[in-house]
């Protein structure tokens, strides 16, 4: 080596020649370096030349056309490339969207080849744009609102029987949901001009359906699998219990006071205990028949109008304390007794 | 008290050292124009005993004056400790000053070579008065400190547990080989399976066989750690400016 | 790579070399310190299966003042405040010493020695925190020179501020 | 000593809000007193309350308040002020009170009971309809009516209330003028002549308890007739009156059956009483939720709860609320409880158990109980 | 020796693949038969040679290769994310240019309606800096030198905190100790709030940090930020201070009180819906003035048979002391006594927000009265009678 060194440095280029002293020991190094690097990775047992296989693989494989929201221009009219109700499809869709589950670290899976996107109702054929044109479109087709149906009162005089359906919208892999077939008929008891006997018939053939507060006829169904059927059930109800409220069947003459609807006091013991009372204070006793007792005119007990008022009313809106106080006013009126001091 | 009292007494002594000190540096002297055409023998910097001059960056006074010789009572003595031992001071262990110096001359000359050939230097330290301050001398040299609680298999389960190939220090340099003052620090061992060089500070209660290059010396006060740091942040900048200077060379 | 992990088994280096000599390491892929060790080995290889040096008695560090310090310290002087930060100020005790030597010059007869110096550097101490005091007086007074004097100082201290 | 100072200086303190009166008559009593307690002689009390007629809870409480006070309440002088009004002539009047539970209407009807004494009244007084029908210790002593086909009679329980209208009606029945006005042949030695006092009945049913529900439809027969007749004025206090009309007792025949409260014999005797077919007298029930067993408790007002059958019986009656203290009456409970140390503490502390107490009276002396 | 020179003079490499060649040979025959050969070792390169190669070590070359793949795909992501949002303009008929991220997230739910319950299970549109997790950058150099300077300790980021932490304290003492030498008063301006923010919670500042930390390290990074504000010129560390402070207030009354509106008598009245506790549910309505009447269902406060509950109503009420200025109505419904005056008196303490001062509503706060109290009934678990009760013990 130091012959070498030596026949350089006759050049005279000092940075040169060390230089080239670097690159001679360099060299080798690299050769060393270059070699080796290819030598690290572990050769790979190859008995079975897997190599061809899976060439020829890949060789079978189709060309997968291009999306074709990769061609889309960005004005395109949309409603011509998703025209009606369809299924998701990842390649007609040019937006990035991902659904699913985000495991820790990683992004939601996309929308290629992902069912629960495809899974979920769309509305991509409903945009507003689309809807604008839609209506535009069926404009010609529409008849005019009647005028004279310009309040909700209107409506409901015209139309006082009102029925109510539900459509569901959501993530299952059927879009008819058991619940849709539901239908709910509400009809305003007052609105069927029933007479006393028949509104009583109607309430109790209706029973629970019937909301004295509101009074509302409410009548639901949902044992036929279609809505139509189901419809036409709740009229079919309505009109039987109806017309049937109106019939007067001979076993209902048999009605007895348990089975009144509301208080008579004319038939009840309490009149009957009045009159015994009234006759008691007159010093008359005499024993009255059950018609007798009805009959009884109670104008002529002194403030016993009052008194019957008060024991229907209690009787008839139910106990309250306003209606004990009212009671026990009456009462006193009617024995004579002081009123209760209303304590300051 | 009685610390200082031998602090007084020491003064006299320590006149005496500073003849040994010379002579080293005088060495220096000696060899250093020889550096000058060092090209054309072709030496590396290897072949010269104190290429980067770290024999004077300090003095046996200034160790004095940091109070590296303070070891620990006698009791908790290592017996491998025994030979860097000066005496002992009512029951108070006195490093031998000399053999320090020499040591840490060496360690010195060490971490100047491996920081210039840009070697990983990472220090250590478990004491947590001296740990901002390592952590500061790393900063500033542009090396590493590891000053905390070490999870295991730092050094030897490296790829797994950062994730990814990784470059382990070239030099580990202990400001402090014991974790509390019963265990040494993992790291010593560590280094030691790793196929790293270990420098140490080992006080009298240390066990300086797996370090590499052993400083017997005081460990614990922050004049002496300040010290080190200074030192070791001299030897490292030298190594870094002769490297730099070896690189733009050769770019050319 | 290939490397043994028992680090009880000689010193880093040895095992080391052990790879390239046998080839299991090439000589280009050796680690970056082999040469900085090779060339500046450790003054004692840092073998774990060290024999223990043999144990000698540890030398005991004793001066012959330590009879006199003894001696003040068991009448309870030589225990003052040292400053630390300037390692060339004296301390108590040696300031006693000095003083003993004095007057021991002086021919100060021996059982007196120790109460007189200890009354001579007592004295000294006192008249010097009397003229430190002083000096904060008049330091007050005069603010200006204190306050340049204290910013000095405070330069001095936080430099690295 | 120094205990009985400190309570003296409590009882100043907590004078500063009157709550006595001295008015200790209850005919007495007007609208200035409401809300205020009048105490009650412990003689009196020992004998129309000896048997029974104060809640339990009331009883115990006169022990540890070392008096028996009763509060003036509305309705108590409500209830007066009608009885005073009414017409003795005419059939007799009902007055049914009613409350929530606890609100007082036994110790109204309490306070109507001294009130009814001191006018002389002949006291009618069922302290408890319960005790008859619901409560049933272990060995209850019941047999088949011997007069009456079907029927229970309940002796022990008829004679212990024959025994309380003894002691409640002593002076009166010392009064010879009270006689019976038909014989009452019991067997074949044992008879009870027309014309005998009235004592005398009683003192049969006591002694010879056999026949005590025999001798309970004749002392009812014989009171209506006396009080006709205008003898003697005839006070009917029936304390949770509702108790007959629940549909089953808790009392079995042998035969394991349940008996209904009309298969008893007092209860016809009883209810005898309520009817208004007789004069010169005053009927007061109570209608009470505890009456009845727990499924039939939702309401306190009294259609609910006698049931039909008993609105009907009672009808027209006079409904008398008795409610929850006002914020006077509740004022001077407090302070009454201050009083007798039974409530202590901040005044704050008052507000507060008017709201966790909501004014019921019971509820309000039970909170007060651990303070 | 002479021989490879002179060929080497023309064939400078060819020479020295054939010397390699040799000498590996040599090295292959010798090392079996002569153990302490030290051909090796004086083989070797000097280490001059082998630094002039730049060498880029494996990791950061696999990083490197990554970091490029990854910054094309989040090219081409935000690339067909522009576009989408383009085309999703397009289809709701609105300028693209003015379509921002809210009118993007509008029209998704409107086109894909789901009502699956996690919301981020939910089909979505975002740019793709929101949907792809961010990336740790490179931790080392071509030289396989980490970056960081404490990149050793494995958690960098969390010990250069603390170490910043410490250096900031020993400024502060500094600061302090010039302070005093200089005989100077703490300046009173500079007060550093920290009432109204709180320490980042862990998760928070294992998202600053971008590492994980545990619970004993965290206990340390609030121990020393602790003491760092302790110190009496902490204001001047502000910055470095609010970095790990996340404000509080906006949390303590964000939701607006509501203004009381006015019935029919002029009484302002609020309605405090969903008032939720246990299974009971139902909403309270506070009338003020009012003469203290509650109304709970219909009833008064005899709807709670209890003492227990009743005072569980009444305590928001007597704690503001406005028990006789108020008047209270409840709807309630489902739960038992407990739950529904749970809820009441939530509502009640909800509504009365608006009708007291503020240090109240702070001490209202203090005592709990504006906590939800979302436990509820704990399942029962299979194989024992209860949520935690076990089968009675026994030995056999």
């Amino acid at each position: 080596m130091s012959i070498f060194i030596k026949y350089y440095k006759s050049g005279g280029l000092n940075v040169a020649f060390s230089n080239k002293i670097w690159r001679y020991n360099s060299t080798s190094a690299d050769m060393a370096i270059n070699k080796g690097e290819e030598e690290e990775e572990f050769r790979v047992l190859d008995i079975l030349k897997k190599r061809q296989r899976q060439q020829r693989r890949v060789n079978r494989r189709a060309d997968v056309q291009p999306d074709r929201a990769d061609r889309m221009p960005t004005d395109q009219n949309w409603g011509n490339v998703w025209p009606g109700p369809k299924t998701f499809h990842p390649s007609s869709v040019p937006l990035p969207l991902r659904q699913g589950y985000v495991p820790k670290g990683q992004a939601p899976p996309g929308k290629k080849a992902n069912a629960e996107l495809m899974k979920i109702p769309n509305f991509l054929h409903l945009t507003p744009p689309v809807i604008k044109a839609q209506c535009e479109a069926i404009k010609q087709f529409c008849t005019e609102w009647p005028k004279l149906l310009n309040s909700e009162e209107a409506i409901e005089n015209h139309y006082p029987v009102e029925i109510i359906t539900s459509d569901y919208c959501h993530a299952s892999p059927s879009i008819r949901n058991p619940l849709a077939r539901i239908v709910t008929l509400r009809v305003k008891l007052s609105t069927l001009k029933l007479d006393q006997h028949a509104r009583d018939k109607f309430i109790r053939l209706v029973g629970e359906r019937y909301d004295p507060e509101t009074d509302l006829v409410t009548i639901t169904a949902d044992r036929c699998p279609i809505r139509k059927q189901n419809q036409d059930y709740v009229n079919y109800l309505l009109t039987a219990c109806y017309h049937e409220s109106w019939n007067f069947e001979e076993w209902e003459r048999e009605k007895m006071e348990e089975d009144m609807e509301y208080y008579n006091w004319d038939k009840n013991p309490s009149k009957r205990s009045l009159v015994n009372w009234y006759l008691k204070t007159q010093n008359q006793s005499k024993e009255l028949s059950d018609e007798e007792y009805s009959n009884y005119d109670v104008s002529q007990i002194p403030n016993g109008e009052e008194y019957k008022v008060a024991v229907s009313s209690y009787m008839n809106d139910g106990e309250s304390e306003g209606t004990v106080e009212k009671y026990g006013e009456a009462v006193r009126k009617l024995l004579g007794l002081p009123q209760k001091k209303v304590v300051s | 008290m009685l610390c200082r009292n031998i602090k007084n007494r020491y003064i006299n002594y320590a006149v005496t050292v500073f003849r040994y000190n010379s002579t080293a540096s005088q060495v220096i002297l000696e060899t250093l124009p020889e550096r000058d055409d060092a090209v054309e023998k072709k030496k590396s910097p290897l072949d010269y005993p104190d290429y980067f001059k770290v024999h004077d960056l300090f003095t046996v006074k200034d160790l004095f004056d940091a109070r590296v010789h303070f070891g620990h009572k006698e009791g908790s003595l290592n017996d491998y400790m025994r030979p860097y031992l000066y005496g002992s001071r009512l029951g108070h262990l006195i490093f031998d000053l000399d053999i320090t110096a020499e040591h840490l001359r060496k360690a010195l000359n060490v971490t100047a070579h491996i920081a210039y050939r840009g070697g990983i230097i990472c220090f250590f330290n478990r004491n947590a008065l001296n740990a901002h301050l390592v952590e500061n001398t790393a900063k500033e040299c542009g090396e590493y400190a590891h000053t905390r609680f070490w999870r295991g298999g730092i050094f030897t389960n490296a790829n797994h547990q950062f994730g990814a190939v990784t470059r382990l220090p070239d030099l580990c340099i202990f400001l402090n080989t014991q974790n509390n003052i019963l265990n040494q620090h993992t790291a010593v061992r560590d280094s030691a399976k790793m196929l790293i060089p270990t420098i140490g500070i080992v006080d009298s209660n240390c066990n300086p066989n797996l370090i590499t290059y052993p400083i017997p010396g005081n460990d614990d006060t922050p004049s002496a750690i300040q010290l080190y740091c200074e030192l070791f942040k001299q030897a490292i900048k030298r190594g870094k400016e002769e490297r730099m200077r070896f690189l733009q060379e050769n770019d050319n | 790579m290939a490397s043994s992990r028992l680090e009880r088994i000689g010193t880093i280096f040895t095992r080391v070399e052990g790879l390239l000599t046998r080839g299991a390491m090439k000589p280009d892929d050796r680690p970056l310190w082999f040469d900085v060790y090779k060339a500046f080995p450790p003054i004692t290889e840092p073998k774990f299966a060290k024999p223990k040096p043999e144990i000698k008695s540890i030398r005991p560090i004793l001066y012959k003042e330590d009879i006199l310090r003894a001696k003040f310290h068991s009448n309870g002087h030589g225990l003052g405040v040292v400053n630390m930060l300037h390692p060339t100020s004296e301390t108590h005790t040696k300031k006693l010493l000095q003083q003993y030597k004095k007057l021991k010059a002086e021919g100060v007869p021996e059982h007196e020695l120790i109460e007189k110096s200890a009354a001579v550097v007592e004295n000294e101490r006192t008249v010097e925190r009397q003229e430190a005091s002083k000096a904060k007086i008049t330091g007050r007074n005069q603010e200006s020179s204190a306050q340049t004097l204290a910013e000095a100082d405070l330069k001095n201290i936080f430099k690295e501020n | 000593m120094i205990s009985r100072s400190w309570r003296n200086l409590c009882r100043r303190y907590s004078q500063t809000v009157t709550f006595r009166t001295t008015e200790s008559s209850p005919s007495q009593h007007n609208e200035k007193q409401i809300g205020l307690f009048y105490s009650v002689n412990h003689d009196l009390c020992k004998q129309l309350f000896a048997y029974g007629g104060l809640p339990k809870s009331f009883a115990k409480q006169t022990k540890t308040f070392t008096e028996t006070a009763i509060m003036v309440r509305q309705p108590a002088l409500d209830l007066i002020d009608c009885i005073k009004a009414s017409d003795f002539n005419k059939p007799v009047i009902r007055y049914v009170m009613y409350g929530e539970k606890g609100s007082g209407k036994s110790l109204t009807l309490a306070h109507l009971l001294h009130y009814a004494y001191e006018e002389g009244y002949l006291i009618v007084h069922v302290p408890w309809v319960s005790e008859f029908l619901r409560r049933v210790p272990r060995h209850k002593e019941m047999s088949n009516s011997q007069t009456r086909e079907g029927f229970v009679d309940l002796p022990l329980d008829v004679a212990a209330w024959l025994l309380h209208f003894k002691t409640q009606n002593q002076v009166l029945l010392k009064n010879t003028e009270l006689k019976i006005s038909r014989d009452y042949v019991w067997s074949k030695r044992e008879s009870t002549v027309a014309g005998s006092p009235l004592s005398q009945l009683v003192e049969h049913g006591i002694n010879r308890v056999k026949y005590a529900c025999d001798v309970l439809d004749a002392l009812v027969y014989e009171i209506k007739q006396l009080s006709n007749s205008k003898q003697c004025k005839t006070f009917v206090a029936i304390d949770g009156f509702n108790g007959f009309f629940c549909p089953l007792t808790r009392l079995h025949t042998p035969t394991k059956k349940k008996v209904k409260p009309e298969e008893v014999t007092l209860t016809g005797s009883f209810l005898e009483l309520a009817k208004n077919d007789w004069s010169n007298g005053v009927v007061v029930v109570t209608a009470d939720q505890l009456a009845l067993p727990d499924d039939h408790q939702d309401s306190y007002l009294p259609r609910y709860l006698l049931y039909k059958k008993g609105f009907e019986l009672l009808d027209p009656f006079v409904p008398i609320e008795v409610g929850r203290y006002t914020d006077k009456e509740f004022l001077s409970c407090a302070s009454y409880y201050r009083d007798r140390l039974w409530l202590r503490g901040p005044p704050e502390i008052e507000t507060e158990l008017k709201f966790t107490s909501a004014c019921n009276p019971y509820k309000f002396m039970e909170q007060c109980a651990p303070l | 020796m002479a021989l490879c020179f002179s060929v080497k003079h023309l064939f400078p490499i060819s020479k020295c693949y054939v010397k390699n060649i040799i000498l590996n040979n040599v090295c292959k025959y010798t090392s079996k038969n002569v153990p302490t050969t030290n051909h090796a070792l004086d083989n070797m390169t000097d280490w001059e040679t082998l630094s002039k190669k730049k060498k880029i070590s494996k990791a950061m070359k696999a990083y490197l290769e990554r970091a490029k793949e990854h910054d094309e795909f989040m090219k081409k992501q935000e690339f067909e994310y522009k576009i989408g949002k383009r085309h999703l303009a397009n289809m709701m008929g609105e300028d693209p240019e003015t379509f921002t991220q809210k009118d993007v997230d509008r029209a998704i739910e409107y086109l894909f309606p789901s009502g699956i319950y996690d919301p981020a299970a939910r089909p979505l549109m975002k740019p793709p800096e929101e949907v792809f997790p961010a990336r740790k950058a490179a931790e080392f150099d071509e030289a396989g030198r980490p970056h960081h300077f404490l990149f050793y300790t494995g958690k960098p980021n969390f010990f250069k905190l603390l170490h910043d932490g410490a250096e900031h304290i020993q400024q502060a003492y500094n600061f302090e100790d010039k302070v005093i030498r200089k005989k100077a008063v703490p300046d009173p301006n500079g007060e550093l709030n920290i009432d109204n923010s709180i320490w980042l919670t862990k998760e928070q500042l294992e998202q600053v940090l971008v590492e994980s930390i545990t619970d004993l390290e965290y206990d340390n990074f609030k121990l020393l930020m602790e003491r760092l504000i302790s110190l009496p010129y902490a204001y001047r560390h502000k910055e470095f201070i609010e970095k790990y402070r996340k404000p509080l207030v906006t949390q303590r009354f964000a939701l607006e009180i509501p203004k009381p509106s006015y019935d029919d008598e002029g009484r302002a009245f609020v309605t405090t819906y969903e008032c939720l506790r246990k299974k009971a549910r139902g909403d309270v309505t506070i009338r003020v003035p009012g003469t203290g009447k509650i109304t709970i269902n219909g009833k008064d406060l005899t709807y709670f048979e209890d003492v227990q509950p009743r005072e569980q109503v009444m305590f928001p009420l007597f704690f503001t002391n406005m028990q006789d200025r108020v008047d209270v109505e409840c709807n309630i419904e489902g739960g038992g006594p407990s739950g529904q005056s749970g809820a009441i008196r939530w509502g009640i303490a909800w509504g009365l927000r608006s009708f007291v001062d503020k240090d109240m509503l702070e001490k209202m706060q203090v005592a709990g009265l504006l906590t939800r109290d979302h436990r509820r009934r704990e399942r029962k678990k299979p194989g024992q009678p209860g949520a935690r009760k076990k089968p009675t013990w026994k030995r056999r």
